[in-house]
């Protein structure tokens, strides 16, 4: 399909800018202006709707197709959510910060409010800030939390512990916060491995980060020993919360040992991923932790009302306002319309989705843990990498028959990784047809790698060349 | 009400392949000791009851107030396509696109905005985008202190207050080098910020137009940064590069901005996006995802992510950035809005925007008392000094439905401000509204 | 702007082409003298001064009232998923599927609409819809009159009194033999309307719940029309279905309805749509579209416009129907609702509507010198009877935001009913409104 | 595609209804019970979503393709009359017509009024009925009040004519208000034969039905001399106002002599087409026809406010309400942010995208009537017919090409007929492109039938079986 850039013809106008009611007053300086105008594409307004519709329709997606995305938690959007959301739209953020301006805006602050109280509850922690834009971004407020935590007690630490099937934003922020990262292997149960961990524990390390269920999709059975090595050292210990589909009224992370956590509205509280964002990753704290929380805060005056604090002592802001207000309003409602047996029953069914997947699967597939799983299972395509047959040739085989691949070549300490998260919004009858197009490909692997190799075949593009891509860089069409 | 779709039948047919006797089998290897201690949440409802919890909280949403405020978010007008386009639910319910075969339509939207963003700028690299204005803000520092290998940062004190909390944030564990460098009266001090600029400075970073409203131009202040073999980073206001000279033309080495303006809704404060451009060869400092331009086996152009080396998923810790997911469908929408408007309609909203305000400022300073502080050009905001207290002032005309500015006595506590209010006229504030805002801050500060 | 994309140069171009100096030239074969003698509209605007006439317009809406009014058009709730799919752009941007290979989602939708409908009323064969309640109820009569060789109508006048308009314009030039049978009470009189069928009689038509929400068996209606050869055609509340006996079930041989509450918004009056259905031997005689399954070449299942030689564009003044242009898209949002709610909230949704009708009336016949008309049973609509004029009580609910129901005095001016009011409570009428109408009559009765 | 009756799983669930805020107070009473719940579909949120999602994607339309449907004026539906409609959504009009109902809804009755007037100044009637719901039902309207209007003066005439190129749903109007048709050949200059018209005319003959441009694209220049020669027999003028797209500020109904006219606003006023509906077909009449117009009408009061009267002495109701509003609104905000300049546009820009089309193709195809054409033009596929090439075929490969195919085989007075309209919002990029196709199908016609007799072969199903339809008429799933 052509560029939006190419489809441009010079003159053709777009939408019309509302009409000038005013007169000029004075013309802008010329030394100030800008040589020519920005080539943005001149297009009619059906030109614009047509390719970006059409443009739509290459995408494959949960509302097309299933998207067993491993970590990503590609549960239903509901559209309620939607409207939800929509009905805020016009609220201008800045109207809170104004002298008088809280009091306007009680609806939008008690949802930021109450949505912290729910988070709180779900996890077990004492207070939230709905800050963090994205989960990776919640990481780097909680490391920042905790580095904030260490200094005001006069402690400068410089590690932090990671498992090695950690996801890699965990490391990353925590490099962002200033520390260096010591990654701990897996042992054969399919966590991180408990006495590798006690010897890298010392005074010097001020966090672990765990995600629990991990990115195996297995609850590691010593976490609760996994805090009190940590709280022993004086270290404290963050939770990933990208994982929290699997474990809703099962386990909370605060009762557990857990200091800070931060979980992904967009995993577990259904609301879309818009092709790769926005999201939104708020942050909950244990009670000594709550003074180093991003500043402002929105409380709750003794009268019912709702204020923004100012939080002196804390790491400041990480983002402007109270985070990604929509993606908020979108989670509190899929919360608020759950309820607490709803939120249950999600992680239940999403957790026997993913066991009967493994369990349907195994045969054809290497399992390399193989236990009972939580939200996802990962296989190898170890067996079919005999036959010449990759992860990715059996992920683009699968987006030939019209499913979208489960992750693949992730966690890292998983040769050849495939790894399924069904999410609870899936049927049994979904299930069954990829598991029968997965078993498919299995025999094809032993009877022609080719064919597999060869996909996809139905898509706008065959595969790309990524190496290429990195040679060219062409990023941006001149 | 949970959006699980298996019956009673199919879950015990489902438990029988697995071989577990119930749901509650399948927690097993969580130990009893680990079980929640509480689950306090209230009873779930349908869609209708929802809506009404919902709505009741919106009508208290402050949407009746007229905004003459901005602080980096602005109410600008937004086409209807926009909306329409955006919402396909192929575009919003589909993920990171790590599959390109079956996520062309993500891959070339964001190409397309790269493509966008660089235009906007005149600069020659863009990523996919950041999560907001002031995180791409920070992300440029760390990315300048990378490409020159330095640690120290000088900072304009006229860049909008919460966007240097937010860098200074992400800075406090990895530089003690910021310095701010404090305004001359509205006009950042240029003189003072090339001073500042040492042996050590990996960026001096700037905004335009500043949070006063005074648009610069940085060309000098980049050259002496190149002399000192620092970056020049500017953050900017997208709308005012539809007159204002751009980044790219002040020889910048790096350009960000708030994306919110370019088609996003207001929302309370999100989801927006931020935005950075650099030059072709600082593109592998870019944080974040880059969508790339390639062939496949038969030779048909396609879009791939690409210099994933960079990121996170492959390098951990060494990752030029922590981000993973970002705000694509927010880029998407400043995408279409570009598009939808084009070369021509982007010019005159810029236009419409600026002779707004002046029409604006022009009726202001009318009033008996008001001056506007800043000394050189402004683009759609301006800084008011009034003869009372600004923030009596805005809480008063607040009653009667009128934001009328951003009272900057609380943000430069030290810069004598307290009268100074910075007020902002988007080209969706009619003549009317103008004229009323007029009435009411008359009527405030005289009778 | 005219959404006109063709540029000045491209225009001349295509001038060249066609070999015409201007774009006048094109319009000479319109003589001078036919010419446009006015035309006088306004100015154009854009889209943002557009939006701000038509929520002025919007916000003078009357959607602050609180209805407990319905007349054949219901204030009920639809799954946010309706409007999202409906609005697929694929679906409202396309046309009457000509060409089935390339409209097969609209054709399998109206093929599953159709067959929602005679689920719903337990009929054989249904259309791909109809304009409203009204025209389906008027296209009825006439298909009997096709079906039966005969012209004369028995007209229940408990049948909506707008519907029962309609049918008498549509047969106005065909047939002087409509006979209006008075209720009983708030009971449709079936002896008297046993007694009105004779041989000339085409069909006998009834509505369930009638005007006054009183809902009928007509099986017996239905033996006696069969006796005589005629038909019996009764017009349905679709909602009321999920638990009232479907026409289906009493032996009818049409059945339309006005399909708005099947997911339709009440928007001032439609787009709504009217369905009808019949027993399979009638279906040749249905008006409109028809979608029917067939195969391709491989074999494969696919549906097209069948029967089409009944219809306008190939019989022409002997179509079955002059309709064209139906209301597929609401139809469309009509299978939606059906499919969202499933077979079991369907039926869930309808006994809410009882129970909290039940509810109201219970309460509302509390009050001194009120009492309910209906003598059977009802479904979400009744009659009260009031101890003044109820026109007067309605205009003094009003002002304090309740529409309490549809005064019955100008519809039935000679049945002394100007004291009666019909009440409407559907799924959406909470509790406290419920209560608080109860409170405002009693008021607006007694104080 | 399954049907999603097929998909349905006994005790699935989908949407929740409300929750019972009232206690039951007494049961239905049995008898009158339905014997069994509808047969609905048994399915989740997610299973209706993906399915409609879905089968939507199976649909051509004007936001996917270009649609250049003759006599369907199929042009760009813009996103903002979405917007503006959707305003409206919870306004009941029976509140219109409570007592003390119509101060309530001053905004949606001014709507109605000036809508009105936009329409009577547009077609230079006197006054509009906003009433019926379709082009058709506007038909029969108009010939309803044509027939009042006879009725009153005593009169009861017989016939209506129309020319045999006349749109379909004109005789069969017609013929549902209780008038018998005759109907006019086509003279060689492509409309009605003048003197076969005036033989056809007498004292029996109630009105002629008109469509100007007619459904060959050609303005009649005999259009006045039509009107004069029946208003002389006392017959009265109808003007099919399908194709008004053709003419607007240019020529005016009213002004030329017509007495009643309808318009379509879902083709002339861009309002989307719904996959077939719902539209809506005001009605505008000459001052002496007011009176015949249909129960209620919106008049505006001596002091500005607007009211709902009875309209006594007219043709009774021929919908609910005031007609289709949410469609009438569409064409509100149409006309309103057109304005005046706008619409002349329109049909200049409409009608010179089909003159192009017409220049670009009548080398390949036949043109049976070769003169300047209005917004669309009508080929014959009567050269590629030689070949064994139907009109159908060109169309089918179409399809295969990305373009909707044009109008085929009507007007039925002309052989093999293929019926464009470009409409005015299509780009001659994107008729360069049609073009390019349209020759490329004629001139493979020459070379291999064959390949355009096994078109489509891109699309889901291919040509597919009608005649085994009609005979089945499996017209709903058991
Ligand atoms: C385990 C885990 N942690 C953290 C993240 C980061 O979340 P985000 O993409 O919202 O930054 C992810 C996201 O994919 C994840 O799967
Ligand atoms: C010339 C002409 N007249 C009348 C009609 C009927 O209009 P509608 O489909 O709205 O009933 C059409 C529609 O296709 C038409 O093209």
């Amino acid at each position: 399909m052509e560029l939006i850039y190419e489809k441009s013809v010079p003159g053709r106008s777009g939408v019309r800018v509302p009409i000038a009611d005013v007169p000029k007053v004075v013309g802008f300086p010329p030394e100030l202006r800008r040589q020519s105008p920005a080539a943005f594409p001149e297009v009619s307004e059906l030109d614009l709707v047509r390719h970006y519709t059409n443009l739509s329709r290459r995408n494959f997606s949960i509302d097309t197709n299933f998207y067993p995305l491993g970590s990503c938690t590609m549960k239903y959007n509901a559209k309620i959510m939607e409207n939800a959301a929509a009905l805020f739209a016009n609220c201008h953020p800045m109207l809170a910060l104004l002298p008088g301006g809280e009091q306007l805006v009680q609806g939008p602050l008690s949802l930021v409010y109450e949505l912290e109280r729910q988070l709180a509850e779900i996890t077990g922690m004492d207070e939230v800030t709905t800050q963090p834009l994205a989960g990776a971004h919640g990481e780097m407020t909680g490391i920042m939390v905790i580095a904030a935590y260490h200094k005001a007690r006069g402690e400068k630490r410089k590690y932090v512990i990671v498992p090695d099937s950690s996801h890699g934003t965990n490391p990353a922020s925590a490099a962002l916060a200033g520390y260096e990262i010591v990654t701990v292997p897996t042992a054969p149960y399919g966590d991180m491995d408990l006495d590798a961990f006690r010897a890298a524990m010392n005074d010097q390390v001020a966090a672990v980060m765990m995600t629990c269920p991990n990115t195996l999709g297995i609850f590691n059975p010593y976490i609760a020993e996994i805090c009190e090595i940590a709280h022993q050292a004086g270290a404290l210990t963050y939770y990933d919360g990208a994982n929290l589909n699997a474990i809703m009224g099962k386990v909370r992370p605060g009762d557990v040992g857990f200091d800070v956590i931060h979980v992904n509205l967009h995993k577990t509280f259904g609301t879309p991923h818009g092709g790769g964002g926005p999201g939104s990753g708020p942050v909950g704290v244990r009670k000594e932790l709550i003074p180093y929380l991003p500043t402002p805060r929105v409380v709750r005056k003794e009268d019912g009302s709702f204020a923004v604090e100012a939080h002196p002592e804390g790491i400041g802001r990480v983002s402007d306002f109270f985070g990604n207000f929509g993606i908020m309003a979108r989670a509190f409602a899929y919360i608020t319309l759950l309820g607490r047996e709803g939120l249950i029953e999600v992680s239940e069914q999403a957790v026997l989705n993913a066991n009967y997947m493994m369990a349907r699967l195994k045969e054809e597939y290497e399992l390399p843990f193989d236990t009972t799983c939580m939200h996802e299972c990962v296989f190898s395509a170890s067996r079919q990498l005999k036959d010449g047959v990759h992860a990715i040739d059996i992920a683009k085989y699968l987006i030939d028959r019209g499913f979208h691949p489960p992750t693949v070549y992730f966690p890292l300490n998983v040769k050849e990784a495939i790894m399924i998260e069904p999410t609870e919004t899936e049927s049994k009858e979904t299930l069954d047809a990829f598991i029968a197009v997965m078993i498919e490909a299995a025999r094809t692997a032993k009877r022609s790698a080719q064919e597999l190799q060869e996909a996809p075949v139905t898509t706008p593009v065959g595969r790309l060349d990524e190496t290429r891509a990195a040679r060219a860089l062409q990023v941006c069409c001149e | 009400m949970a959006y699980c779709p298996n019956t009673p039948e199919e879950i015990q047919e489902m438990l029988a392949v697995i071989g577990a006797k119930s749901i509650d089998e399948l927690f097993s290897p969580i130990p009893e000791a680990l079980r929640a201690r509480s689950f306090d949440l209230s009873e779930g409802m349908s869609e209708f009851e929802l809506m009404r919890v919902m709505q009741e909280k919106a009508a208290a949403g402050g949407t009746e107030v007229v905004p003459f405020i901005g602080g980096g978010l602005y109410d600008h007008f937004i086409p209807a396509a926009v909306d329409h386009l955006s919402s396909r639910a192929e575009f919003y319910t589909a993920y990171t696109p790590y599959q390109p075969e079956c996520s062309q339509g993500t891959l070339q939207a964001l190409y397309e905005y790269q493509s966008a963003i660089c235009r906007l700028t005149r600069l020659e690299s863009s990523n996919a985008s950041l999560y907001d204005g002031g995180t791409a803000l920070a992300e440029a520092a760390l990315m300048a202190m990378r490409i020159t290998g330095r640690h120290a940062v000088v900072l304009d004190q006229s860049v909008n207050p919460l966007h240097r909390e937010v860098v200074q944030g992400y800075l406090a564990n990895l530089s003690d080098k910021v310095v701010e460098v404090a305004p001359s009266g509205c006009s950042s001090d240029i003189e003072a910020l090339m001073a500042a600029i040492g042996e050590e400075t990996a960026a001096v970073i700037v905004q335009n137009p500043n949070f006063f409203g005074s648009v610069h131009d940085f060309t000098a202040l980049a050259a002496k940064a190149h002399e000192h073999e620092a970056l020049l980073i500017v953050s900017c206001y997208p709308i005012s590069l539809g007159l204002v000279k751009p980044p790219g033309e002040m020889d910048a080495d790096i350009a960000v901005g708030e994306g919110q303006s370019l088609g996003n809704k207001l929302s309370f404060g999100g989801p927006y996006f931020g935005f950075i451009t650099t030059r072709k060869r600082y593109i592998r400092n870019l944080p974040g995802r880059i969508v790339g331009e390639t062939i496949d086996k038969s030779g048909q152009r396609g879009y791939v992510l690409t210099l994933q080396a960079r990121e996170q998923h492959i390098k951990r810790q060494k990752a030029t950035s922590n981000i993973c997911s970002n705000q694509s469908l927010c880029a998407l929408r400043g995408l279409m809005f570009t598009a939808a408007l084009g070369k021509k309609g982007f010019e005159e909203l810029a236009a419409l925007n600026y002779d707004k305000a002046q029409y604006a400022s022009a009726a202001l300073i009318g009033i008996n008392g008001v001056s506007v502080l800043n000394e050189g050009a402004t683009f759609n905001e301006f800084t008011l000094s009034l003869p009372k207290a600004a923030s009596d002032v805005v809480a008063k005309l607040l009653a009667s439905g009128v934001a009328a500015g951003v009272p900057l006595g609380d943000y430069y506590p030290d810069l004598g401000l307290e009268n100074a209010l910075v007020v902002t006229v988007t080209e969706k504030r009619t003549r009317a509204e103008i004229d009323r805002l007029v009435v009411l801050l008359e009527e405030a500060l005289w009778s």
